[in-house]
């Protein structure tokens, strides 16, 4: 009697590489086993769905380096456009030593820390002017900031005995901001900027940027933008001292104040000296 | 059939105070006008067009009165006199104005009798014109039925008119029946309604006439070959309400975002300004047979949803009564309302079909707006796919009428082609799949769901109360709506509001109560 | 509290007849064993290990009394003569045959008395070890304990162990209770259980008692981190079912594939063989605590679900009386049952409700097994994970037990570490947010939801009646169950059945069946 | 009195470019409007969350050729890695001209039809032996070719007169499927493959062309093959004479053998003449 298909041996291995294996530097899209480089994508092609469609979908995605493109899904969605959704294997490494990650310097410091480091630099609160400005409305990120209720159950810069906020709420010219920041002698300008289409937000930002160097007020306050498309990176490029993005919480930005205004306070006395 | 067990003496309370509450607005509101209000009328009578350095000419016409002091009588009875006066159009009048050929405060008064019959003629074309707008509507939603509820809303915002046009018509074959064009960031306040195709907007596109045409012809051309009709919505809100009305009632626009207290609360126009605005705009959309969508769905974004239930039926009690005020009938109040609770929290899913469900029966004639979540949607799109699925089941399970689709993207750019496609066929997959499961479930007596809505709508009451006491104008100025405070003497537009002269005729407004109160020329019930 | 008015007399007679159905069969096959079955006792003997070009020692022995004519009198008894005769344990006389060195048929039998009393003897090791590991289950349950239902179940499927180990342990971390390991395309139609750690797989990951191990060490290691037991899965089905048993229960696997007819009906092996092997697999499987998942989600993903309603309930009365002619507990019978109505027809929510709460309630104290949809997702991810999103409410609403995540890339791959993230993320979400709806929704009397479960359990009666007629083999030839037919002497592994003699002797399946019916040693309920 | 924030004029066009305009050769993505490139990405990088992450996505998505990467999200899924979400733009366009889309050859005729020119041809039924080869149990998509009932309300090829269809079922060796269409000297072999992990199904279905030459048979059959992953393209690659994918309907493929046998029937006489 045989025993059914016969025996075969399954590959045996000690200790086959899994992808707990420390990870080196440098790094591929990580799917179904470590770096075999996945990437989904979708995007909507203005070709009418069939073969020809089909093929420049797989092209578009051999134009982005990725390998054995894969068309998972085409849909027609009108107007001769086609619709779809494709996987394939990034094979280019990204390396992260090579990688250059642009952050604001500072370390988180708990309340009674960040009033009491002001309160020994300034010895009198911190004056923050914030505003959502141009026309954008969204107030929300802004407020999460500023006002005492906070963000996440992380109490906003109101609640801090070393902060005093003013608060101009949304759709301020940068005219009114600048004209408010000079009138309270502002340490800090917090702007947020949530509407970006058309990239509506650079324009705008780089017109406060002009406004307060016209008025010599650019090196007289940290000048601080936030919003759920702004990274340290672009802040800096835009001239602002630090930029915050999504997830940020009011005791992220009151750390960073705190040090930024401590700094600056110890270089103007060693220039002073 | 789903249905919440209900307090009919808190529900005929929270009625009567809310009349209460906005009879007594609407009285401190009748000696006033507004610049917008006259613009409007200026519009009625024909003016339109901008001067060679884009001014509209209803303002260069009202700015002009305004400057001579002579606008406390009202647009109308100047701008007729001027009329008789030059043996010229209304237009006519108005470029001369704007050449600085003539100060029409100054012509010859040409006779109270004459210049009444001149300024109710100069108008009656746009009304008729707007009557037959009514009517082709009513003509196509029979030739062209919308069968299935709710309606699917979707909204294009790509800034250019030409390229909504064809994303309006790409999502109408989707599976969409309610288009909205949304507003570029800004529009609300600016005094003057921009003229003209654009191509240029931010996060929505401008608000013209010519652009409604578009639109309209566009949508018109795509009904035609799906057979079934696709509604045009735009926002009759900001500092030009009624001037928008008008044009959206010409353009027979089906909806319009139009909401009382709006302006106020999320875009500090000044308080007398937006009463005055909202009603004189919402005779317009009654007489046009238009939709107003109101925005309590604000009030979910702004404060944490799961706390604005009360506030959110006291202003939609409010809104319902202003609206009766102005002349919508129950079947033209589309009442806002969202699915915005954290969805961190646990029985989420109970609260929103709690919630949705009190709204629809409180309310049963009026064609909820319902719309999905925003606030809780991060990056992750395929989540937020998923948290629109719960959306739109609720509307289902519901009945909703107009159910604004949630797009996966809503945390990163206003919708892409792609992204509408998805929504709809999401939500059109919701609307076969659970069709009549609503019919088929009962909610427990006594349960989770009953005792939240009860709770909501006692909390209702007291809201309603205390902003009797106060009267609505000291209400908003202590924060009672969205936490946000209001001063009645301050705002955006304050200065276009004036008290009206014993002179004072609006032509147009006793054109609009008189066809509103006939029966037979009241827009029908809706189609659906 | 969601419940259907079900008939109950119905019922009754359901499960009368399906005792009937299966006590039928279990009476034909008292006289047959399967080689499977004899490999398993020379496990329990601690036969383990593999000869130089890859045979497991089990199949060595086994083959070699196959081949001997001597297999009918069971494996225990010539294994146990012949450690008697040569003086070497079982495993030692195993590598003997292997290396030719013996033939175990031609040795002096030691007296009955002896042999039996050494057959019984060289198995009770392991029965020992099976109920410590039952102990040790048990002991980390109450210490680690998993408080929600339904609990998340995912799969891995990477084909190599090492890299199963690793997903799986992130998958506990995002919120996984149970992790299956799902086997490798065709592992079902190997008549032997491969051997040791392998990293090379299709679609899967093969079954070993090495991969085994290193994923309950893994996840071991995870729940005592979590602080939540993380429950371990593999298959016991195809022509090891009873082999597969035996490792599972020796590694504290926690959950097993394991279904009365599926091998007959989507693997074309053998009808007696099947249910020779699925009796005594389950019989191991009752012993060591495990729970098992039956098959029903292939029958509706074969055939249209719509109609394959009564074929999935008939088979679960089947499966369910099989299981508890094992010695099963109904806490040990996760009966299966899939979401897999095609999407694009009306009401599919609704019917997939009525199905999913008539399986609860028809089996109240069994962790159903809930299948997400397979069949109707196609390449666009986000609508199957929409598709999930209902499959997931269902679920919570209906109070199922074992909940098995659906994939939004079910049509593309296997799963991607993101695709577990996100349609973990989903279904955690839609637990949160919907745990109390169920108890707060009522089902309306008389309405589709009745119906339509009404009509599918007279219909499953029905079925089963003309089974009972027909008799379960003969049924299968007409292909009553998910339109496949299958002759009685055909099939894979049919070789590998064989009729006892009278000399047979099984001392595995004498200790399990006192083991079972001793009370105090039997399996405890479901910790959840 | 003035008229609030002063008048602003839009910008007015006679005629702006809509995304209806007619497609020309080179195309991108289509999101918001006409080629502006928008491409939505999804991957897994096993860096752990954080600053550096974000900027490996960012990373990896330029070595994609995506302008303007943007991380829509971030989230940490265990064992050090991170699960991204982005959109970028794709500036380099698909030259449509240039893509060559591989298609069997035929058109789509009625059950008629084909019946009709198939016994012209043959003056006998075509025979048809169909299989899901090698490990793979998916008979699904095999069966709604095949079988009467067949797929999406459209009959399989039992319904038509025209051909006598054998079907073998699921997981059938190669060898197994040789001999048959040998037994009943078939006409066409149609092999289904639907697992596709770790590629099992080139190996499978290369050694099934393999076997079917050393046998001679190879010329003698129109050779096919489908299931979801597989293209007209990947076929051909593979030594097939056809491919089919996702939605197939029987009647195309009953359209393809009729035409294609039409063809041989022809080349075969003139060769004979
Ligand atoms: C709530 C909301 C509104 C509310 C705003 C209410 C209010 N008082 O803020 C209302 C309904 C009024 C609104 C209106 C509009 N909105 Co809006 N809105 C949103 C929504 C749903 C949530 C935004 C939000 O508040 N998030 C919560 C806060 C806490 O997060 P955050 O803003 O990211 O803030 C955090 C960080 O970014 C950071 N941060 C933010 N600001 C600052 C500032 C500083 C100094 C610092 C240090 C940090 C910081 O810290 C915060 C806490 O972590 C988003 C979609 C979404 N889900 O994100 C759309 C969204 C932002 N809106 C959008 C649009 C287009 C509009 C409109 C222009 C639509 C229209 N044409 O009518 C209008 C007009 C508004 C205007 N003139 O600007 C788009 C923007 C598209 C884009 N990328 O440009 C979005 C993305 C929706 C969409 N997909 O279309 N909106
Ligand atoms: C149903 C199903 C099963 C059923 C199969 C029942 C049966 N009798 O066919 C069961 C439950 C048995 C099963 C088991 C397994 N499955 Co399965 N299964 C599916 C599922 C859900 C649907 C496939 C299907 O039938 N689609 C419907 C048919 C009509 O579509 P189709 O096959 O694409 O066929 C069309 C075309 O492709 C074409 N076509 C197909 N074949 C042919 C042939 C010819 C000649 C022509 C002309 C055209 C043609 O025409 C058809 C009609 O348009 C898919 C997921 C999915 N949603 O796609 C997973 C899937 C295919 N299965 C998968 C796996 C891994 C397995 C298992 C290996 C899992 C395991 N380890 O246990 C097992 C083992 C099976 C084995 N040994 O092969 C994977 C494959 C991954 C991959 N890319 O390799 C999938 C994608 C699921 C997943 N994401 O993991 N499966
Ligand atoms: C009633 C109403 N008007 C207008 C808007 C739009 O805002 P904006 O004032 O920017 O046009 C909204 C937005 O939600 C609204 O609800
Ligand atoms: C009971 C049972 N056993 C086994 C399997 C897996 O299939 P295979 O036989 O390929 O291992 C399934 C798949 O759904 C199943 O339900």
């Amino acid at each position: 009697m045989e025993t059914g298909i016969g025996h075969r041996n399954c590959q045996v291995t000690s200790g086959g590489r899994a992808s707990s294996a420390p990870h080196s530097d440098l790094v591929l899209p990580y799917g179904d086993e470590l770096n075999d480089g996945l990437m989904q994508v979708s995007f909507t092609l203005p070709v009418a769905a069939g073969a020809l469609a089909e093929e420049a979908a797989r092209q578009a995605m051999k134009l982005m380096g990725l390998e054995d493109p894969q068309v998972a899904e085409a849909a027609a969605i009108g107007n001769n456009a086609t619709f779809f959704i494709g996987y394939g294997r990034l094979t280019r490494p990204v390396e992260l030593s090579k990688l250059r990650v642009a952050k604001p310097m500072w370390q988180e410091l708990d309340q009674g820390t960040i009033n009491r480091l002001l309160q020994e630099t300034l010895a009198r609160p911190l004056v923050v002017v914030g505003a959502a400005t141009g026309q954008d409305a969204h107030t929300l990120g802004l407020d999460a900031i500023l006002n005492y209720k906070g963000f996440a159950g992380n109490r906003g810069l109101e609640a801090y005995s070393a902060f005093k906020v003013v608060n101009m709420g949304s759709q301020v010219p940068n005219e009114s901001l600048v004209a408010k920041a000079r009138e309270l002698t502002a340490d800090a300008i917090l702007v947020s900027q949530v509407v970006t289409e058309r990239n509506v937000h650079l324009a705008n930002l780089t017109n406060l940027v002009e406004l307060l160097e016209a008025e010599g007020l650019r090196d007289k306050v940290v000048l601080v933008v936030g919003g759920p498309r702004i990274t340290h990176a672009l802040a800096v490029e835009l001239g602002y001292d630090a930029g915050f993005g999504p997830g940020t919480r009011p005791q992220d930005v009151a750390s960073y104040l705190a040090q930024e205004i401590a700094r600056r306070h110890v270089e103007l006395g060693h220039l002073h000296e | 059939m789903l249905r919440l067990s209900i307090d009919t003496k808190t529900v005929d309370r929270c009625h009567e105070i809310a009349e209460n509450i906005t009879s007594r607005v609407m009285e401190e509101l009748s000696s006033l006008s507004t610049v917008a209000i006259e613009r409007t009328v200026a519009r009625f009578a024909g003016v339109d067009g901008v001067t060679p350095d884009g001014v509209p000419l209803p303002n260069v016409l009202v700015d002009h009165l305004a400057e001579k002091g002579k606008i406390h009588d009202g647009v109308a009875v100047h701008l007729a006199n001027a009329c008789l006066a030059l043996g010229k159009t209304p237009v006519q009048v108005s470029r001369m104005i704007a050449g600085g050929e003539t100060d029409i405060s100054t012509l010859e008064w040409q006779g109270t009798e004459e210049v009444t019959r001149k300024a109710r003629e100069m108008c009656r074309d746009s009304l008729d014109k707007i009557r037959a707008r009514r009517a082709e509507r009513e003509a196509l939603l029979e030739e062209l039925p919308v069968t299935q509820t709710p309606w699917l809303y979707v909204i294009c915002a790509t800034g250019n008119i030409h390229e909504d046009a064809v994303q309006g018509k790409m999502a109408a074959a989707q599976g969409a029946d309610v288009i909205a064009v949304i507003r570029s960031t800004g529009q609300s306040l600016l005094d003057f309604v921009p003229h003209g195709l654009t191509t240029e907007g931010f996060g929505g596109t401008y608000a013209t006439q010519a652009n409604f045409r578009l639109m309209r012809e566009a949508l018109d051309e795509k009904s035609r070959k799906l057979g079934r009709y696709v509604r045009l919505v735009n926002y009759c809100s900001g500092l030009c309400m009624p001037e928008i009305a008008y044009i959206g009632a010409v353009e027979r626009l089906d909806m319009m975002l139009n909401d009382a207290m709006y302006g106020i609360l999320f875009r500090d126009i000044n308080m007398e300004r937006t009463f005055a605005d909202q009603n004189f705009s919402r005779m317009i959309n009654a007489y046009a047979g238009i939709i107003i969508n109101t925005g309590e769905d604000n009030y979910l974004t702004t404060v944490d949803a799961f706390n604005a239930g009360p506030s959110v039926l006291a202003s939609q009690f409010m809104n319902y009564h202003f609206a009766k005020k102005a002349g919508l009938r129950d079947e033209q109040i589309g009442l806002g309302h969202a699915f915005e609770i954290d969805p961190a929290i646990e029985d989420s899913l109970s609260y929103e079909l709690a919630m949705a469900l009190l709204v629809r029966q409180l309310f049963p004639d009026c064609p909820v707006k319902y719309m999905p979540p925003t606030v809780h949607k991060k990056g992750d799109i395929f989540s937020a796919h998923v948290l629109d699925s719960n959306f739109n089941l609720v509307s289902v399970l519901t009945g909703q009428t107009i159910h604004l689709v949630g797009m996966l993207t809503e945390a990163i750019h206003t919708p892409l082609v792609q992204d509408r496609y998805l929504s709809i066929k999401s939500a059109a997959y919701m609307r076969r799949a659970a069709q009549n499961l609503g019919h088929n479930l009962e909610i427990k007596r006594g349960g989770l769901l009953d005792t939240r809505a009860a709770s909501i709508l006692d909390d209702t009451l007291k809201l309603l109360r205390e902003v009797n006491e106060k009267g609505l104008f000291a209400a908003i100025t202590e924060g009672v709506f969205a936490g946000v405070k209001r001063l009645r003497t301050g705002g955006k537009g304050r200065e276009g509001v004036f008290k009206k002269s014993r002179w004072y005729f609006n032509p147009v407004e006793e054109d609009l109560r008189a066809g509103l109160s006939d029966r037979s020329q009241a827009p029908g019930p809706i189609q659906d």
